[in-house]
């Protein structure tokens, strides 16, 4: 399949001029942040845009051209030629059907639905009896792979396959997709925010950013020597699990819309190297060497590497929250079966833990959001719980009232601080780093780092003395999540840090515990669990954490 | 297609299949569609002494005695009576009429079916009419003997109407629900019943073997349609032939309608104010006058019977007075409308400057109507009425319970030319118990010994006696006469009818145009 | 099972709901000013032992609880009582006026559904098209127009200016009732056809956007497939919800349209039977729109039931 | 198109604020011997039965029709959104109360029901308002404890419990301006719902007095008139429908606009 000059258009211009060819037997990554316009690339590519949106330009497959051809030349293409896999598992299957007459129905010849559940990895006949809701969600995703493939298409287009998956099931999925794409020599586009996924995945990988392609090349050469300084920026922001970093680094201010930034380079804004005539025309998609294609003007030079000693960890003080014997149930399924754990005064403590280990409830048990049958939440420190434990969550779409302005949220939270004096906003918004005006925002005006961190400020703004961060990166752009990161390390309030993610417990936790069906299976130095893991567990979840 | 085009498509398609039944061939000239607003409830007039079902009920039940164009008893099923003395009557029977399921009408029939009406057990509706009755009984095969307790001339007249001759054994079996859907009745009338329903109506077919002249429709089907205007359509379309159910001020919504004629006759009714003499400023009598002088009359009478009535001068139907005094009514004391002398009244009484009187009447219909009209005349000489709404059914029950009474728009229609059908109503002391038809609560045991005399007086003396209290209630105002409204009728011109105040037997009177 | 513990929990919430409305109805009626002697004594002047007679033989001098015992304990028994009006038995009253009102009901109900889901469908494919304006416009005002002046209208309309339908009455064979009907049903279903124009639009936009269907699309589905067993599927789910309770909503609340076109039907009767006092009746009826309601309702679960596995493998649960 | 019916909504709503000074005539003035007459240059949409101009009643009408029908919204929406956040937020034995009595309230066959008591209690539009009320207040309990147990476990909502704020100020600071969106377009189903519904009840006379400048009554009254003044009750009904119209439009459009940015 071909690309060239694809353009989508729709209220404003949002994919701006993309090129992309892959081939049989390829897999390619199309790498990009939120807002790069990577999704309805992919869309387009099996014609099925959103209403509303147009594209322009040429897709073209095995030479014959699509791009406005009517359903009647898409509809034999699609499934057949290719298939488009979608995010999210739990929208995609119809809930009215079972998993076999997904499958059944998209089949265009006679091979048995248990064998198409075989190639997915699904060696129990039963599952196709079965209707979506009773499957899990990695069960469902093979399902829908299974169904994807069950036309043998000779181009996969996967969207984000495992985003919506915990660690081990995306890692079990990835592995699958590259599993049956060798079997059949079929080609994939792997369409991903995640840098570590493509390139552990893909042979080649193109980058793109607002709307347009900024880097292409083989993953190898892309990852050892960015052509981009975007690329740069990005694979210098992504946390790693190997080592705790000295200072994480994002990419400071955020995407534009494709349509603002026609007129020049796309990351001139941001781009520490620009010069003046990066933003004086759009730079073109160059061949910087054989196979690498680059939009950038100049070499990028390799940033000088930062070198600062990791400051040693403060000597914990006291216990300021003890959890004993902590359990919880939800009718039959046991939440947490008797959990401890301490956090003392200036550590952070990291949680860790697939979907369903029991992390989130044990935040809500000590936040007091849940009462827990039995063990015990003992928090140091004299006043109501709220002035002892605050919490951010993970979601910065719904953080936030999005009914109250920033200031008036964070005024709130400062008057149910301890009597004294209390912070005003503009102390808040500094201490998270985000300009006074932005007291008078709303929400919906702030992007989701902003909003994480006015969600920060709203958690301090009561001095507590322990914080809770519920999975508090999880929905965030790698660019941001670093700023995210790097701001939470210097708030020097003691962590109780929930993850499901090791590269980013790496970088905050002292120590460690890991969760497994609301049990402990392993606690210690962050350090020491991570590079010596003791229960199969942590090691399977640093065996599905991809590399850089 | 545009979503206009997709809609008439639809319509079109429905019309087409719908259209077939709609334009149905019209029915044969001597079948008869006739519409009332309420649906007969009863075939017998026990259960059932209302406008629709008294229609059907003369369809198919005769009665003893009947009534002339004037208003005078004429023998029915009765071929005669004799008077042994003033207080009984001895009817003979009509030889070899039979019931329309072949069994011969007996003295025994006849004396039951009035001897039932005074049975608790069966609550009849037309109790009231023979109070005056004492005993009936059957003499031999061919004669009834009915004796009262007292004479009392008006029992000829109101037998004409309340009557009805029933088989003995089947109105002894069914004593609460003869009359019903599911028990129905059997007369000798020229009509027999081939189908009653509530929903579906009653159909009438021809009693071939009827006694009397035989009956010019074959057929006759009553249907009834609650909502006039919809009525009116029906009629309009050619649908319904006829209907009585027409009031009088819509007259101008009728005369219009394309092959349909309106008739007109003088009704036997009278529609008054009634002042609760009892209530507050109502006690006055200066009061009482002024609101007297303050209607206009005319205005209301014009607006409520567009023409087709008048105004009343006495407080009784008017062809009662016709009936009574000929074309020569005695001088009574008047209140033409004149907010002056209204005022001047008003000035004489315990409240010269007015006074504001809540009133509870019914919502809608003429009700509603004329007490605005009403409440805008009082308006001008400071008597404020302040209305307050019921339903129509709610403020009935409150009024027959006598709850707050104080003005009341009444209106009243008869069977009878018999003045004793309505005084005792109006003024004794026993009708202004709950229940009772004198709202305004006015009578003394002097008016309830007139009204006892007036009973059984005859002749020049009765007329007297009428005319005393009818000044009495003129001077006194615990009434205040309205107007008189025809009775509308509104036919097919496929259709004649000679219809007359009187006429109790309505179908018997409607023929096939040009035959 | 499920299907039994469905029915014993509607059964239950059946009782409760009938009891509370039989008592919350007598009470009213009893409370308001009159009772049923108006009707038994015909409006006309009566004598005190008739209306002695009357308050002893339905009991108008007991206190509230004991009538209403009574009425219960018969009710109880099978015996709705007899009609105070026309002296027939409830049961037979309301027998006669059943298929009206059915047939009314079920009559706008296929209206509604045959324009309404065709109609929200074309107005979601042709999104912000000028049909789809049209729809939404038209839907809009069918909506707004009170039943009743639509019933005047086309009366005046279609049955007295253009004389295509019959003015009033319900018919009697098939095809005459058909023809009778036809602008009652009209007049009833367009603002329900209007209400599942709207739903229809907006869980066919839903759907349209739903990533299963694109799916369903990306992998090449023929259109028929993907129209039934993907969209009309899963959209009909909140049909059926409306359509049932409209369907409920007919039986019992066809009054104006009755009353518009002279049809003797359940509404009409009891508007009729309310002004009456004609406790039997208004009670019978009273009852019977409950349980229609839950009837509805059951008939609705059991459609789920069939229709979406996850009601059907939750309730197995 | 939609700014004209929204305009509407204002045109009523200003002659319910300032009909008695706009109205040519007092709309209770009689002229029993003009009756009822077509348009004319004094009467522009002509006069009824009994005389009354019918632009003048139409203006007294929308007083009516709009405050009876408002007051059902607002106590409609008033209690269904407190009951509603209450039983959503709280959970626990209130809710579970609340939703039996819900339960039951909805299962009543609801036209019936209004019927019944406005036909035997009577007495102007005071009881059909407040069983209205009755009978509409279920529904929206429903829907916004929904909304509100979906709300609830946002993370700003339990942001806001984690602070230790108090249940009310949760409630209606945190959560009540995030259901905005469906409360006014609740209340606005239920003005039109009301609007409707208290039209008919006049149709079937167990509404208003006779008499009363009421757009449903009037429909009714003067249907008789429609061969000698069709305006009569043509004109009321067609505002009923625009208002209605109105109202629904409206409904949409706040729901859309107010959503937009919010946490859905």
């Amino acid at each position: 399949m071909k690309v060239t000059g694809l353009r989508v258009t729709g209220p404003g211009l949002i994919v701006d001029g993309v090129d992309l060819e892959v081939s049989p037997g390829e897999t390619v990554g199309l790498v990009g942040e939120s807002g790069s316009g990577k999704s309805l690339t992919a869309r387009a590519m099996a014609g099925l845009l959103p209403r509303g949106l147009r594209a322009t330009g040429s897709i073209t497959l095995g030479g014959r051209e699509l791009l406005g051809a009517g359903e009647r030349v898409w509809r034999p293409v699609r499934g057949r030629r290719l298939a488009l896999l979608m995010q999210d598992p739990f929208a995609m299957l119809n809930p009215l059907l079972t998993a076999g007459a997904h499958i059944a129905e998209s089949a265009r010849s006679r091979v048995s639905v248990a064998e198409r559940l075989a190639e997915v990895g699904i060696d129990d006949p039963s599952v196709a009896r079965r209707h979506p809701f009773e499957l899990s969600g990695g069960m469902r995703q093979r399902v829908a792979l299974a169904a994807a493939l069950a036309g043998d298409p000779e181009l996969l287009i996967a969207d984000e396959p495992t985003t919506a998956l915990d660690a081990t099931t995306q890692h079990e999925i990835l592995q699958l997709v590259r599993r049956v794409q060798r079997a059949r020599g079929m080609g994939v586009l792997l369409i991903t925010h995640d840098l570590r996924v493509a390139f552990e995945l893909c042979d080649r990988v193109a980058v793109m950013y607002a709307g347009r392609i900024v880097e292409q090349g083989p993953a190898a050469e892309v990852r050892r020597s960015p052509a981009h300084p975007y690329t740069l920026r990005l694979l210098a922001a992504v946390p790693t699990v190997e080592r705790r970093l000295a200072r994480l680094e994002g990419i400071p201010g955020s995407v534009p819309a494709a349509g603002e930034v026609t007129g020049g380079c796309a990351f001139a804004a941001r781009c520490e190297q620009v010069a003046p005539e990066c933003t004086q025309a759009r730079p073109p998609l160059r061949e910087a060497s054989p196979g690498r294609l680059t939009a950038c003007l100049t070499r990028v030079r390799p940033r000088a590497a930062v070198h600062v000693t990791a400051a040693p960890p403060p000597e914990p003080g006291p216990p300021v929250l003890r959890v004993t014997g902590l359990s919880k149930r939800y009718g039959g399924h046991v939440a947490l079966g008797g959990v401890s754990l301490d956090v003392r005064r200036g550590e952070t403590v990291g949680v860790v833990g697939g979907s369903g280990s029991g992390k989130t409830t044990l935040a809500r048990c000590v936040l007091g959001l849940a009462v827990p049958d039995s063990g015990t939440v003992e928090l140091a420190g004299e006043g109501p719980r709220h002035r002892l434990v605050q919490c951010v969550f993970q979601d910065p779409s719904t953080s936030l009232n999005p009914a109250m302005s920033v200031g008036a949220a964070l005024a709130e939270a400062a008057a149910q601080g301890a009597p004294g004096p209390r912070p005003t906003v503009s102390e808040l918004l500094e201490q998270v780093g985000l300009p006074a005006a932005y007291a008078s925002r709303r929400p919906s005006a702030l992007s989701g780092g902003e909003r994480q961190r006015v969600a920060i400020a709203r958690a301090l703004a009561v001095r507590p003395s322990l914080l809770i961060c519920d999975e508090p990166v999880a929905s965030l752009d790698v660019s941001v999540q670093a700023h995210v990161l790097e701001l939470l390390r210097q708030v020097g309030t003691a962590m109780l840090f929930i993850t499901h993610d090791l590269a980013v417990v790496r970088q905050m936790a002292d120590r460690l515990v890991v969760l497994s069906r609301g049990e402990v299976v392993e606690a210690g130095e962050a350090d020491r669990v991570l590079d010596a893991p003791a229960h199969d567990y942590t090691r399977t979840l640093i065996a599905s954490v991809p590399g850089l | 297609m545009t979503p206009a085009k997709t809609a008439a498509a639809t319509a079109v398609l429905l019309l087409a299949t719908a259209c077939s039944a709609g334009g149905a061939a019209p029915p044969p000239a001597d079948t008869l569609i006739w519409a009332t607003t309420s649906a007969p409830n009863s075939l017998d007039i026990a259960h059932g002494f209302n406008s629709a079902s008294t229609l059907v009920q003369a369809a198919v039940l005769d009665s003893m005695v009947g009534l002339d164009e004037r208003g005078k008893p004429v023998p029915r099923l009765a071929a005669g009576w004799t008077q042994p003395d003033p207080a009984s009557y001895l009817f003979t029977l009509r030889e070899d009429v039979r019931f329309t399921d072949g069994s011969p009408l007996t003295a025994d029939d006849a004396a039951f079916s009035l001897r039932r009406h005074l049975d608790p057990a069966v609550a009849s509706q037309a109790a009231s009419y023979f109070t005056m009755v004492k005993k009936v009984e059957a003499v031999g095969a061919g004669q009834v003997k009915v004796t009262l307790r007292r004479p009392a001339p008006a029992f000829l007249s109101v037998s004409a109407i309340a009557w009805q001759v029933v088989p003995r054994k089947l109105a002894e079996a069914h004593p609460k629900d003869l009359g019903s859907p599911e028990v129905g009745t059997l007369g000798t009338g020229p009509y027999k019943v081939s189908r009653f329903s509530l929903t579906s109506g009653v159909v009438l077919e021809r009693n071939e073997a009827y006694w009397g002249p035989r009956p010019a429709l074959r057929r006759i089907e009553v249907k009834s349609i609650a909502d006039p205007e919809t009525l009116r359509l029906a009629v309009r379309s050619g649908e319904v032939d006829g209907t009585s159910d027409l009031n009088a001020r819509d007259a101008r919504k009728w005369t219009g309608l394309p092959g349909v004629k309106t008739i007109f006759y003088p009704g036997d009714n009278i529609s008054y104010l009634s002042l609760a003499v009892g209530n507050g400023p109502l006690a006055d009598v200066h009061v009482r006058r002024a609101i007297a002088y303050a209607v206009n009359r005319r205005a209301i009478s014009d607006l409520m019977t567009a023409g087709h009535g008048a105004p009343a001068a006495a407080l009784l139907p008017a062809p009662m007075l016709t009936a009574l005094y000929g074309s020569a009514p005695p001088p009574l004391p008047d209140y033409p409308y004149d907010p002056a002398k209204a005022r001047a009244e008003l000035a004489r009484s315990a409240h010269p400057g007015g006074f504001t009187l809540a009133v509870p009447y019914a919502g809608g219909g003429d009700t509603g109507t004329v007490m605005q009209a009403v409440a805008a005349d009082l308006a001008k000489i400071g008597i404020t009425l302040r209305l307050e709404p019921a339903p129509a059914d709610q403020y009935q029950s409150r009024m027959m319970e006598h709850d707050r009474l104080g003005i009341q728009f009444v209106s009243l229609a008869y069977g009878t030319p018999e003045p004793i059908e309505v005084l005792p109503d109006m003024i004794s002391r026993a009708s202004a118990q709950p229940q009772g038809f004198n709202f305004s609560g006015y009578g003394s045991a002097e008016t309830d010994e007139k009204l006892d005399a007036l009973v059984s007086a005859t002749g020049e003396d009765a007329k007297a006696q009428v005319t005393a209290l009818l000044k009495e209630i003129a001077e006194q105002v615990p009434y205040i006469p309205l107007f008189h409204t025809d009775n509308a009728v509104a036919l097919s011109e496929r259709f004649t009818a000679s219809l007359g105040t009187w006429t109790t037997d309505m179908f018997a009177r409607i023929r096939p145009a040009g035959r | 099972m499920a299907v039994l513990t469905l029915l014993g929990r509607r059964l239950g919430a059946a009782v409760l709901l009938l009891g509370v409305l039989s008592a919350l109805t007598y009470g009213l009626l009893l409370a308001a000013p009159g009772g049923p002697e108006q009707v038994l004594l015909g409006g006309r002047p009566s004598t005190p032992e008739t209306r002695a007679a009357i308050r002893e033989q339905y009991h108008l001098d007991d206190p509230f609880p004991v009538r209403y015992a009574r009425w219960l304990g018969d009710a109880l028994h099978g015996d709705l009582g007899t009609s105070v009006y026309s002296r027939e038995p409830v049961v037979t009253v309301i027998a006669d006026r059943l298929p009206v009102t059915a047939g009314l009901a079920a009559y706008a109900l296929v209206l509604t559904v045959v324009v309404g889901v065709p109609a929200g469908l074309l107005a979601a494919m042709r999104r912000g098209g000028r049909l789809d304006q049209g729809i939404t416009l038209g839907s809009l005002a069918a909506l707004s127009i009170p039943s009743f002046a639509l019933s005047i209208l086309l009366l005046y309309g279609f049955a007295v200016r253009l004389g295509w339908f019959p003015v009033f009455g319900e018919g009697r064979t098939l095809t005459e009732r058909i023809t009778h009907l036809t602008l009652p049903a009209v007049a009833l279903a367009a603002a329900q056809a209007a209400l599942v124009v709207r739903q229809m639009r907006a869980a066919a936009l839903d759907l349209a956007a739903s990533d299963f269907l694109t799916f369903a699309r990306a992998r090449g589905l023929p259109r028929r497939r993907v129209w039934t067993s993907y969209a009309l599927r899963n959209a009909a789910l909140p049909v059926l919800t409306v359509g049932g309770l409209l369907l409920a909503a007919n039986l019992t609340g066809s009054v104006f349209v009755e009353r518009a076109f002279g049809l003797h039907g359940l509404g009409a009767l009891l508007i009729g039977a309310v002004g009456q006092k004609d406790i039997p009746v208004v009670q019978a009826l009273v009852l019977l729109g409950g349980v229609i309601v839950v009837a509805v309702n059951l008939l609705i679960d059991l459609a789920y039931l069939v229709v979406d596995p996850r009601v059907r493998k939750g309730a197995a649960a | 198109m939609r700014a004209a019916l929204t305009a509407v909504l204002g045109l009523v709503a200003l002659a319910a604020l300032a009909g008695p000074w706009l109205a040519p005539y007092d709309p209770a003035a009689q002229d029993l011997a003009l009756g009822a007459a077509g348009p004319s240059a004094a009467h522009w949409l002509g006069t009824d039965e009994m005389g009354r101009d019918v632009v003048s009643r139409l203006l007294a009408g929308a007083r009516s029709a709009l405050f009876w029908p408002v007051l059902v919204a607002l106590f409609t929406t008033a209690l269904g959104t407190s009951l509603g956040l209450l039983s959503g937020y709280r959970r626990g034995w209130v809710d579970a109360l609340l939703m039996r009595v819900v339960d039951l309230a909805i299962a009543m066959p609801g036209l019936l029901v209004l019927i019944v008591v406005v036909g035997v209690l009577g007495g102007g539009y005071g009881w059909a308002v407040l069983a209205m009320a009755v009978l509409f207040t279920p529904g929206d309990i429903r829907v916004v404890r929904s909304l509100t147990l979906a709300q609830r476990e946002l993370a700003y909502a339990e942001a806001a419990r984690t602070l230790g704020l108090r249940p009310g100020r949760i409630m209606f600071r945190h959560l009540l301006p995030n259901l905005a969106p469906t409360v006014v377009a609740n209340a606005l189903l239920s003005f039109t719902g009301a609007l409707v519904a208290l039209a008919g009840l006049s149709f079937l006379g167990v509404g208003l007095p006779a008499g009363t400048p009421d757009w449903g009554l009037m429909v009714e009254e003067n249907r008789q008139l429609l061969d000698l003044n069709p305006w009569a009750s043509i004109a009321p009904a067609a505002l009923i429908t625009v208002v209605a119209c109105a109202a629904t439009l409206l409904g949409d459009r706040a729901f859309e606009s107010m959503s937009k940015g919010g946490v859905r």
